[in-house]
């Protein structure tokens, strides 16, 4: 008998779930197909929010399919870090073999900060403030799947 | 069943996991303690030294004392129902517990009627729920007195308790 | 209005995987919160719990919880995220006169689900969940370069805000991380995980339970001489980090302003002694003393750099090590609470800060600090 | 020192599978209906409390993200959660939260979206409450048919199976009794539309012929895992007063608990109450709320009850715990007619949790209705005589935590 006052347990089962999107993530995530990125544009106070969404947060007011707004894919750099881990599925940080770039990006037509992978750059050039455009997958791995990269 | 239905668009949905395998609890030693006693065929109670409390299998702390059940005592094998329920006869393919069919895994056989109950032990203070052995549900009332079935050859585990049984 | 002390507090000595069940370790720590305040289980109005399930393992984590914090047949509720909500909530069932004495617990064993997990399964499952790069480490890190970056701020200034917290933490007998000659190049050399965010500029990952007894002025006339009055309170939440401007900790700012004008304080710079903050990375030190106003944008190094912050300084920040020294999750801000308290009450044996009157303590909770809990305590002059 | 509350808003979605919004977008639908029918801004609301379990949707403290959709940045939010009664203790803490002084106006919006998990029901959530000790009594030879015994049958309708054959036994209730319960609450949803299993004139003969779970529970005794959301905007007094519409009063309000009650207490150990239809916790709290309320006979002077009951032999035993029926002779109330809509102590007229159960929000749905009742708005369910007081009711944990709110027409 081990010494330990408590005995560690654990129980081998991953809970899945699928959740609904509902209508205006489902045109922004359909749209990604066709290589489109679909923003909301407030109606009422002009903040435009990628991805799209019902509500404003800033004023309020109802977002529909009418205030559904196609971005051009070019951006801004805002921020970024350079991942040297990764989290696995169990809680584990994995290293990574090399770095990868996580961007903050501010689309050009939209106020949101989304946070994608920054490719093609050597972590060491990535500058804030440095001009991105979408990179497009061949092959999507999942419902969102796209990139950026710098514009050159 | 005639319901009155809503007919409401889907829109699609995006996947994702909670893994729960991740988690790691930790548990006090009472239940090994208790197991170790059910080897001896003994059940072990913790009782509360501030109301006299006794609790099978034991528990680590009495919620009215605020304190720790520190005593431990060994109750009788043999109890009263105060509580039971039974199934409708088995079938395979009817119900799933953690994606398991119970039937087709053997565990449970076609057609068999479950009848679990809740026992007090002489000496006790508690429930324990335990599966009722070899009695026609329609026989079953609140206050039968009843019987622990052990196991042929206890190992030390919960298991050694197969379940309780009439005391002709 | 009514007033409301704190009357009597525990922790535990916070740690990587204590060997002791949560129901364990809420047992001492409530049973000694009491005997602290010398009042028996008996005297509760309520009890109020924080903890977390995803962080427990457990969905309704405080059920199996109730009878060893001492709720059996009692009043009863969990506040989850910071254990500074379950005070926030306890402080208005007194002052709604339906309760004169509150119990106030809030744990979590960080060894029973890694909190970072957590924090990437709070996040928008419609999207950033889908593109799976985010978790709040990540987060803060892309924070910190953007706050460097704006500000003039340099890594070894952030990895001295851990070397400061971490000497202080090595005198707290509760703190879990404790390197007694931390220097800026240990933290500057520590692992990396997020550019910049090294293993030394994050909190560390603690078990750890906290509890408070909070009582109306005039039961808490009766137990004890030295109470410690909650004299502001303020929260707030922030929008979803996408829609942040995430080089303020615009929530704090409100949260803290709401407080000062609760407790009727003008300058914090001069009327408030102590601050025990939430800092779950180091650079958001620097943000919290700007969102707390000590300083103006951009300028919490400066701070740092004049050694105000420090214990001895002028305006001492976190003298117990704050999260860099231990964070238990939902424990943490509760016990920035109970630290700021014993400071007032001068119980801080071994880092006693001298002549505290009024301290300010602070919870969050979120990807960078998205929910922010703002308490100004005082003692009784 | 109390401030006396009312609640002057009223929103829900509509109950079922709602896959036609996404988690963000049920809530706010709830939330904005509860504001506009409060006629405030969210700019006005002072502070918010929200709740939900975590595991049902697998989003952790979704406030985090969902906030953005109800008006939450800016602002002071509690989150807030209890098991089953969650709800209950949302409503109640965005009580205090007026009642203290602190807030004039306060949100309170609950939530569950079962139809998110991939696991049937609410597989996920509900084994997750036990799971850990389980899996601790699995590594201590636990074999898999007695936990199925045991276990399995508690899976389908858990402990309320036990605590149903309890009160049977001791009360003389019998299962054409529960029968005639569902069939009650599937009538009463029929008229609400927010409701999710709506059967209009569904008799009990209907339900009597529904499949034999275990006894003394039939498939259509349980309770569906339903999508929705629910919100309050509680008030102070003299906001209140100025409403041309009508509130509800907060009278009293209780949330004490009896562990003792547990199916099972950490690490396996033992319970000890005999008895899970005692619910010493649902007397206490209703003693406390009906004194604060000034209520000393709740038999007279409650008008109409809404009471938490994802199981039909929950109306019966906490109608009477609750004090509106002599102990063990609910049933009989019932077979007299006094528990229907149009009774002299109508409970559930909405249907209750036994036709709608997003769990999380539960609880506050109680409150709600019972709100919708004293200000007259139920609409189809209104019952149909003048309600001064009314008492929601909400039960949760391990079957060990209640909350007990008291409404009615004029304040404290």
């Amino acid at each position: 008998m081990s010494e330990e006052k408590v005995i560690r347990y654990g129980f081998p089962f991953v809970a899945r779930f699928e959740w609904s999107v509902g209508f205006l993530m489902e045109r922004f995530i359909k749209s990604l197909v066709d290589k489109k990125i679909l923003a909301a544009k407030c109606p009422s106070c002009g903040y435009t929010y990628v991805p799209p969404r019902s509500r404003c947060g800033k004023c309020y007011a109802q977002l529909g399919e009418t205030n559904l707004v196609e971005l051009s894919g070019k951006g801004k750099l805002v921020g970024y870090t350079i991942a040297h881990v990764e989290l696995d599925g169990s809680g584990n940080f994995r290293d990574l073999e090399k770095p990868r770039v996580i961007g903050a990006i501010k689309l050009e037509g939209a106020d949101s900060t989304i946070f994608m992978p920054l490719e093609e750059v050597d972590p060491k050039e990535v500058k804030e403030g440095m001009e991105v455009e979408v990179k497009w997958r061949d092959e999507m791995k999942g419902p969102v799947d796209f990139a950026f990269r710098p514009v050159r | 069943m005639p319901y009155i239905k809503e007919e409401r668009p889907e829109t699609l949905s995006v996947e994702g996991e909670w893994n729960i395998g991740a988690t790691t609890w930790k548990a006090n030693r009472l239940l090994e303690e208790f197991v170790k006693g059910l080897k001896q065929k003994k059940l072990i109670g913790s009782l509360c030294l501030g109301c006299g409390k006794v609790i099978v299998p034991p528990r680590n702390i009495c919620g009215r004392c605020h304190r720790r059940m520190e005593g431990r005592v060994v109750v009788s094998d043999k109890g009263t129902i105060t509580c039971f329920t039974y199934t409708p006869p088995a079938a395979r393919g009817k119900y799933k517990v953690m994606g398991i069919d119970p039937v087709e895994m053997g565990v449970v056989q076609e057609g068999e009627v479950l009848v679990p109950v809740f026992v007090r032990f002489d000496g006790s203070d508690s429930n324990m729920s335990l599966p009722l052995i070899g009695v026609d549900p329609k026989e079953v009332y609140i206050g039968m007195r009843v019987r622990v079935v052990w196991a042929e050859e206890p190992k030390g585990e919960l298991s050694d308790i197969v379940g309780v049984e009439p005391i002709k | 209005m009514r007033r409301v002390a704190i009357v009597g507090y525990a922790q535990t000595q916070h740690q990587f995987d204590m060997d002791k069940t949560r129901e364990d370790m809420v047992f001492e720590v409530v049973k000694e919160a009491l005997l602290d305040a010398g009042i028996s289980r008996e005297e509760v109005d309520t009890v109020i719990t924080s903890s977390s399930d995803f962080l427990d393992g457990r969905t309704i984590s405080s059920v199996f919880l109730s009878m060893a914090a001492g709720a059996y047949l009692k009043d009863e509720s969990k506040a989850e995220e910071d254990g500074t909500s379950a005070v926030w909530y306890a402080f208005m069932k007194i002052l709604a006169g339906t309760h004169d004495v509150a119990l106030v617990e809030a744990h979590t064993q960080a060894s029973t689900f890694n909190p970072h997990l957590v924090s990437f399964y709070t996040l928008d499952p419609l999207f950033d969940r889908q593109v799976g790069l985010l978790n709040d480490i990540a987060a803060a890190a892309i924070q910190a370069r953007m706050y460097m970056s704006a500000y003039g701020v340099s890594e070894e200034e952030i990895a001295r805000v851990a070397v400061k917290n971490l000497l202080n933490a090595a005198k707290n007998p509760n703190a879990h991380r404790k390197i007694p000659d931390v220097t800026v190049e240990e933290v500057l050399s520590s692992k990396l995980y997020y550019h910049p965010i090294r293993e030394l500029m994050m909190s560390p990952l603690s078990d750890g339970a906290c509890a408070l007894v909070l009582a109306s002025e005039e039961k808490a006339r009766k137990i004890t001489d030295n109470p410690v009055w909650i004299e502001g309170v303020g929260c707030c939440q922030d929008f979803y980090l996408r829609d942040r401007d995430l080089l303020k900790l615009g929530s704090l700012e409100k949260a803290a302003r709401d407080a000062y004008e609760m407790a009727g304080v003008r300058d914090p710079l001069t009327e408030l002694d102590l601050f025990e903050v939430s800092e779950k990375f180091a650079h958001e030190e620097l943000m919290i003393y700007e969102a707390l106003g000590l300083c103006r944008r951009g300028k919490g190094k400066i701070l740092l750099e004049k050694g105000l912050t420090e214990k001895d300084g002028e305006i001492p920040v976190n003298p117990s090590g704050g999260a860099l020294g231990a964070d238990p999750v939902c424990a943490t801000g509760l016990v920035r609470i109970v630290e700021a308290a014993k400071q007032i009450r001068g119980e801080a044996d071994g880092y006693q800060v001298s002549g505290v009157r009024k301290a300010l303590a602070h919870g969050q909770f979120g990807i960078c600090a998205q929910k922010n809990w703002v308490f100004i305590l005082g003692g009784e002059r | 020192m109390w401030r006396n509350v009312a609640v002057i808003g009223c929103g829900q979605t509509k109950h079922g599978r709602r896959r036609d919004v996404s988690l963000a977008e049920m809530v706010e639908d709830a939330a904005w209906k509860a504001m506009e029918d409060a006629q405030l801004t969210p700019n006005e609301i002072d502070a918010i409390v929200v709740g939900n379990m975590q595991g049902f949707g697998g989003v952790a403290h979704p406030d985090c993200w969902v906030g953005d959709w109800i008006g939450a940045p800016g602002k002071p939010v509690m989150r807030v959660a209890t098991g089953g009664t969650t709800g209950g203790s949302v409503g109640q803490a965005a009580i205090y939260a007026v009642a203290s002084g602190m807030y004039d106006k306060v949100l309170a919006v609950a939530w569950e979206k079962h139809s998110d998990s991939k696991e049937p029901g609410a597989t996920t959530g509900l084994l997750h409450v036990a799971l850990g000790n389980l899996a601790h009594a699995l590594n201590y030879g636990l074999s898999l048919k007695h936990l199925i015994v045991t276990q399995a049958v508690g899976a389908a309708a858990g402990v309320a199976l036990y605590q149903a054959r309890f009160y049977m036994h001791r009360s003389g209730c019998r299962i054409e009794h529960l029968d005639m319960v569902a069939a009650k609450s599937r009538r009463n949803a029929a008229k609400n539309k927010y409701a999710h299993l709506r059967w209009p004139g569904c008799t009990p003969e209907d339900i009597a012929k529904t499949e034999m779970i275990a006894y003394p529970f039939r498939f259509g005794h349980i309770c569906p895992a339903s999508d929705g959301a629910s919100a309050i905007v509680v008030a102070a007094e003299d906001i209140a007063k100025r409403r041309e519409k009508p509130v509800a009063w907060v009278k009293g309000l209780a949330a004490y608990s009896d562990e003792e009650n547990q199916l099972m207490s950490e690490s396996y150990g033992g319970v000890g109450v005999l008895d899970a239809s005692e619910q010493m916790g649902c007397r206490v709290s209703a003693m406390k709320a009906y004194k604060m309320a000034g209520i000393e006979d709740p038999k007279r002077e409650i008008d109409v009850a809404e009471i938490y009951q994802p199981f039909p032999s929950q109306e019966l035993i906490f109608a009477e715990r609750l004090g509106l029926f002599e102990e063990g002779k609910a049933w009989i109330a019932l077979e007299e007619g006094e528990m229907e809509i149009d009774g002299r102590m109508p409970t559930d007229p909405s249907g209750g949790v036994l036709s709608t159960n997003a769990i999380g929000s539960s609880a506050l749905q109680r409150i709600l209705e019972a709100a919708l009742q004293v200000m007259g708005k139920a609409e189809e369910h209104q019952v149909p005589k003048e309600v001064r007081n009314a008492v929601a009711h909400g039960w949760g944990g391990v079957t060990n935590y209640i909350t007990v709110t008291v409404l009615g027409d004029s304040p404290r």
